[in-house]
């Protein structure tokens, strides 16, 4: 398989403070590729550089372009959707509004928005249910889940998840990550998941790269890094 | 628990609830911190721990329960009020003040321990002079002890992240904290510096007496230097005991690992 | 850096090597910047004895201005709060003074720090409210202060004490400052020398207060609130404060300025004076008191800019030759002078963009070329 | 009562030209999170080119839309000239550059017009409204415009893609970008618009209170006030808070005599001041909540 998102010693600061310091990685086609490691290891920083939220250099290539120096705005154009942490809701509009928010970046064609939106309904019927409620009301999961149907609505080609699992209950949490599989199985959108729960990340990856004080420090399919005991011992202590 | 017996709880947590609207953050959370103990707090993202850490340096009030610091009750103290009582913090992402020389961010640290008053300070009256030099042999005394002679004049703004984090560490101690609060202070750390962090931890006990709450994600850290550890989910306790024990926790287990495990 | 900077840390936790605290660096009497600040004194010392009449005026007036910027920066550059209303300050300050000389028959001398002391009690009172209000708020509501000011002065129902409209006019019966102890100096210079003693001291103090206890918790609030509040260090309370020491430097400007002008008046102290102020400080340098002469001479010359521009233009003009080309010289200043709100709009934009650290920050860059040149 | 009805209806005239500021006030806060203390001299740099417009000959309604489209492009121009590159410097910086331009429309509108006062015409006619001796046409006029535009926002920004993505970049920027919004155009668009909102209501405000280069400052102060008091962030809000700015001050006039009118200014400065002190996000507007 071919990789869709290709990077190579990509550098990250916010001002002074150095937080990636060249890391290489790849992500599938088709695939699921999770990148773990402990708090302010420089995960998030990862996603946030990739999409050009913050100073970065190296070399970015999505389905064979060079995006280093793309703006966010144009990253998003051509198919990369970004679920941030925390979500990312447009909290005081409402769950229909955020939903058309997320084709924003697709022209402007109302029957293609509404049909997509229709199944996005039928896909997550809780939402349906909120579509005229204001987002910031919603629970975790259901916000979690406006999230990733905001991100459909663009159609990507590539989907990055920021800490789907954040402030979620386990149940909802397992909810979630059972989506994110069926989701990656039904449209093959290739995904590139942030995961402090390595254990559900690596069960839903085929791929993963452990990260530490912003440099990459193994990689390998996830089947492979679950069943390796000194992983687990930097997770857990024992 | 380990070695608790008899000792007297500098700070007892007792049925802390905190809401914040629909959201219950923490729910009758329960536990002592003994004297002379470094106690670790776990738990994964969102379980709690921040909003306890708030609790405790009075940022925000528990919607039920009571802390008692020393026997006494720290709700009705304002925020301000917390350092004066002896209770010291760093912060997760490092909060210095930029634009102040390391010296002075320790000089600052010493301000819930001295006294003085506006007008006496632009007269620069005797008793201003006598409370400046304890607040100068201090900060040095700390200065020194955590080797930052050689950047004490430059702005703390433009230090690497660990030596601000040792700043942070020195401003905390400089007034004599009975009990430190440290919040994720291995986060963005690599290996090696964890490990000399672990040392560091354990030296402000031994050195310096003080009692330590860590609040960490980092497991090996938390695990090679607690005495106790206390692991929050959900805004429950659902363990507390010695490393060992909590590590064959199976809800612990459980609630890192998923249910896979 | 990294590296060094942890091997202390490294240390085996048994055998701690014992160690001598360094001590505190005392302040060197003879430091670069205390031999410029008596320069800059005895230069401003000299000024009477090689001037007269209406320079010396203007440096007095400088003075009162950078009295006013030191008051203004200690608020804004040490405490981190804003003020577009500091000409209210200003206005308390000059009218507590022109009342008291006027009406109570006070000495003016002694109504000095009565201002000061009037100002402090108005500021931190001001204050409370404000303490809840940050950056734009603040800014918002000290705006509205200002704007009210001249108007609240103009009260009917205080006229006895502030004379309205009109204002009062002060030592009616000489037209003069009184110099007081038959000292031999005719009142311009007794006037400057007071208002550069009464500089001298506003400014020592305010120095000796930001490297104090209570000037390092402003300080520290100003970087980092919530790291401050966690040291122990009471929001409200040095923000008030910060605020009373501000309106009370400002206040004392006030007053300095009722004793210059010898007349106060409610338009004055408009919003646009509390602008000139804000100007000072941004030219002066944020933070850097150092800067309020700076500042001073800022606001003196800043409303004649435009007859600096206008000479400007016409040395290029000589020197380029086309002297002939451009309207007739006074023509062209009135045009200029018509057009200094833009010209000084134009130069403050340029300041945020080229120099937003101001006076202070550029002369302490050069500074610090010059010492890297030297070592 | 029949006095108090009265002085009601007759501050329901003057707040109409508080509302008028506010809420452009409520625009420009809206796309940058400050307040723009340079609005009203834009307001009345652009009242002055209808002015000219009317003078040259041109018909009041060819003037006033030229004048906004003008208006329009001149804050979009400015968000991208001077704003742009300042956008992540601290408020110190801001307040410094929107008191620059305050400094500079003020002085080039004198140096173009001079000082004089100039009597603007009023397009819906002198005289009582109705035979009603409390309400002129021109503030029947007035209310009806000022209406009227709130009912175009709230359309523009309820049923527009633009309009939703100018309500989501304000809500969070952050992940604006991230739907592809750019974000910054957004900010321009609403300088933009902010700078004609503020154009109409300085065309509406000369024939009440004739156009001089200062006219502006107090009206703005008020404009302010009205925002505070409806919310900062609820253009309905912020007209309603202008309609009872203009109630009150009225209300103060009559009933506290001589100090209610000499006492104007103060009542604005003492409900900005109140307002956000006990209710900071005003009568109508969100909570701000603050994070710690």
């Amino acid at each position: 398989m071919s990789a869709i998102l290709k990077v190579e010693n990509l550098e990250a600061s916010y001002g002074e403070l150095r937080v990636l310091r060249g890391i290489n990685f790849e992500v599938e086609r088709g695939g699921v590729t999770t990148l773990l490691g402990a708090n302010g290891a420089g995960k998030s920083t990862t996603l946030r550089a990739l999409c050009g939220m913050i100073q970065r250099s190296g070399k970015i290539m999505f389905d064979d372009r060079d995006v280093s120096r793309m703006p966010t705005e144009d990253i998003v154009r051509i198919g990369v959707a970004h679920i941030p942490e925390g979500r990312g809701t447009f909290s005081t509009l409402t769950t229909e509004e955020n939903l058309h928010l997320g084709a924003m970046a697709r022209p402007n064609k109302k029957d293609e928005i509404e049909s997509d939106i229709r199944k996005c309904f039928e896909f997550f019927p809780r939402l349906q249910e909120r579509r005229n409620q204001q987002a910031g009301t919603l629970s975790g999961g259901e916000q979690q889940m406006l999230a990733i149907a905001r991100a459909l609505m663009l159609r990507p080609k590539l989907m990055l998840l920021d800490e789907p699992s954040f402030g979620l209950a386990p149940l909802v949490t397992r909810q979630i990550f059972d989506i994110l599989a069926d989701l990656n199985k039904e449209t093959g959108t290739s995904m590139l998941v942030v995961e402090q729960n390595a254990s559900l990340a690596l069960e839903l990856a085929d791929h993963a790269y452990l990260i530490e004080t912003g440099s990459i420090v193994m990689s390998g399919e996830a089947d492979a890094i679950r069943e390796d005991e000194s992983v687990r011992a930097s997770y857990l202590g024992y | 628990m380990v070695g608790a017996k008899g000792q007297t709880p500098v700070i007892s947590i007792q049925g802390v609830t905190v809401k914040f609207g629909g959201i219950v953050a923490l729910d009758s959370v329960e536990f002592d911190i003994l004297d002379g103990e470094i106690l670790g707090l776990i738990g994964p993202n969102g379980a709690g721990k921040t909003t306890l850490f708030n609790c405790l340096s009075r940022l925000y009030t528990p919607t039920s329960g009571n802390i008692a610091f020393m026997g006494e009750s720290i709700l009705g103290q304002p925020a301000h009020r917390i350092a004066g009582l002896g209770i010291g913090r760093t912060f997760q992402n490092v909060a210095s003040f930029a634009n102040l020389s390391v010296r002075d961010n320790v000089r600052i640290g010493a301000h819930s321990d001295t006294r003085s008053n506006p007008l006496f300070d632009a007269l620069w009256l005797p008793s201003v002079r006598r409370e400046e030099r304890k607040i100068d042999e201090v900060t040095a005394d700390l200065i020194g002890w955590l080797g930052l002679e050689d950047v004490a004049e430059l702005p703390v703004g433009g230090l690497p992240f660990g030596t601000q984090k040792r700043v942070e560490l020195a401003r905390a101690l400089a007034s004599h904290p009975k009990l430190l609060l440290l919040d994720e202070p291995a986060c963005g750390l690599n290996h090696d510096e964890v490990s000399e962090l672990g040392t560091l931890i354990k030296r402000i006990r031994d050195e310096r007496g003080v009692t330590v709450l860590l609040v960490e994600h980092h497991m090996s850290l938390v695990m090679s230097v607690s005495d106790r550890v206390v692991v929050l989910n959900f805004g429950e306790k659902i363990a507390e005991g010695t490393p060992d024990e909590v590590q064959k926790n199976p809800e612990v287990v459980a609630a890192y690992l998923g249910d896979g495990h | 850096m990294t590296q060094t900077v942890h091997t202390n840390a490294q240390a085996p936790s048994a055998s701690v090597p014992p160690y001598q605290p360094a001590p505190a660096p005392q302040a060197k009497l003879l430091s670069l910047g205390n031999i410029v600040s008596l320069l800059v004194l005895a230069l401003l010392i000299a000024i009477p004895i090689f001037s007269e009449g209406f320079f010396v005026f203007q440096m007095t007036q400088m003075l009162v201005y950078a009295t006013a910027v030191l008051g203004l920066n200690l608020l804004t550059g040490i405490n981190g709060q804003f003020s577009l209303g500091h000409s209210a300050f200003y206005a308390i300050g000059a009218y507590t003074c022109a009342i008291l000389v006027e009406l109570g028959g006070v000495n003016y001398m002694l109504t000095i720090p009565i201002a000061g002391v009037v100002a402090f009690v108005f500021g931190f009172l001001f204050a409370f409210p404000a303490l809840r209000l940050e950056g734009i708020y603040l800014a918002l509501a000290t705006f509205a202060l200002a704007v009210a000011t001249p108007q609240l002065l103009k009260l009917n129902a205080i006229s006895d004490w502030t004379g309205g409209v009109q204002g009062i006019v002060m030592f009616q019966e000489t037209f003069d400052v009184p110099v007081p102890f038959g000292l031999p100096m005719d009142p311009g210079t007794w006037t400057f020398y007071l208002t550069l003693f009464v500089f001298a001291v506003v400014y020592v103090l305010a120095l000796a207060l930001v490297r104090s206890r209570t000037g390092r918790a402003m300080m520290a609030i100003r970087d980092n609130p919530i790291a401050a509040r966690s040291m122990g260090i009471s929001l409200p309370y040095y923000k008030a404060t910060a605020f009373g020491v501000s309106a009370l430097v400002t206040g004392i400007a006030g007053a300095l300025n009722a004793i210059v002008i010898k007349f106060v008046a409610p338009d004055s102290f408009t919003f646009i004076f509390a602008v000139l102020i804000l100007v000072g400080m941004v030219i002066g340098g944020v933070g850097w008191l150092q800067g309020c002469l700076i500042g001073g001479l800022a606001m003196l010359y800043f409303p004649n800019i435009a007859e600096v521009f206008d000479d400007i233009v016409l040395w290029v003009a000589n020197i380029g030759g086309f002297a002939d080309a451009l309207p007739s010289g006074n023509e062209m200043q009135q045009q200029f002078i018509r057009l200094s709100g833009v010209i000084y709009g134009v130069i403050l934009v340029l300041i945020i963009y080229l120099a937003p650290s101001g006076a202070g920050g550029l002369l302490r860059a050069i500074a610090g070329r010059i010492k890297r040149l030297l070592s | 009562m029949e006095l108090f009805l009265q002085q009601v209806v007759s501050g329901i005239s003057t707040g109409a030209i508080y509302a008028c500021m506010a809420l452009s006030v409520v625009m420009i806060y809206q796309a940058i999170h400050h307040l723009n203390f340079a609005q009203g001299e834009m307001a009345m740099f652009s009242t002055y080119i209808a002015w000219q417009m009317m003078a040259w000959g041109f018909a009041w309604w060819i003037a006033f839309p030229v004048t906004i489209i003008v208006s329009f492009m001149g804050g979009f121009a400015i968000e991208r000239v001077v704003f742009k590159p300042i956008q992540n410097a601290p408020v110190l910086s801001h307040i410094v550059v929107f008191i620059a331009l305050f400094s500079i429309f003020n002085s080039l509108a004198g140096f173009i017009w001079d000082f004089t006062i100039k009597s603007v015409a009023s397009p819906f006619g002198e005289g009582p409204f109705m035979g009603s001796t409390l309400l002129g046409k021109h503030q029947a006029g007035m209310i009806a415009v000022t209406i009227l535009m709130l009912v175009m926002l709230w359309a523009f920004f309820q049923f527009t893609r633009v309009g939703l993505a100018m309500r989501a970049a304000a809500v969070n920027p952050e992940s604006a970008r991230l739907v592809g919004i750019r974000v910054e155009t957004m900010t321009a668009l609403g300088w933009g618009m902010a700078s004609a909102i503020g154009a109409v209501a300085g065309i509406l405000i000369a024939p009440v209170v004739f156009l001089e280069p200062n006219m502006m400052l107090s009206i703005l102060l008020y404009g302010f006030a009205g925002a505070v008091l409806g919310g900062l962030t609820s253009p309905l809000g912020a007209v309603i808070g202008g309609f009872l700015v203009g109630i009150v001050e009225n209300l103060a006039g009559t009933y506290l005599g001589g100090i209610g009118a000499e006492l104007k200014l103060s009542i604005a400065l003492a409900l900005i001041i109140i307002v956000l002190v006990v209710k900071p996000e005003g009568l109508f507007g969100r909570k701000i909540v603050q994070r710690v």
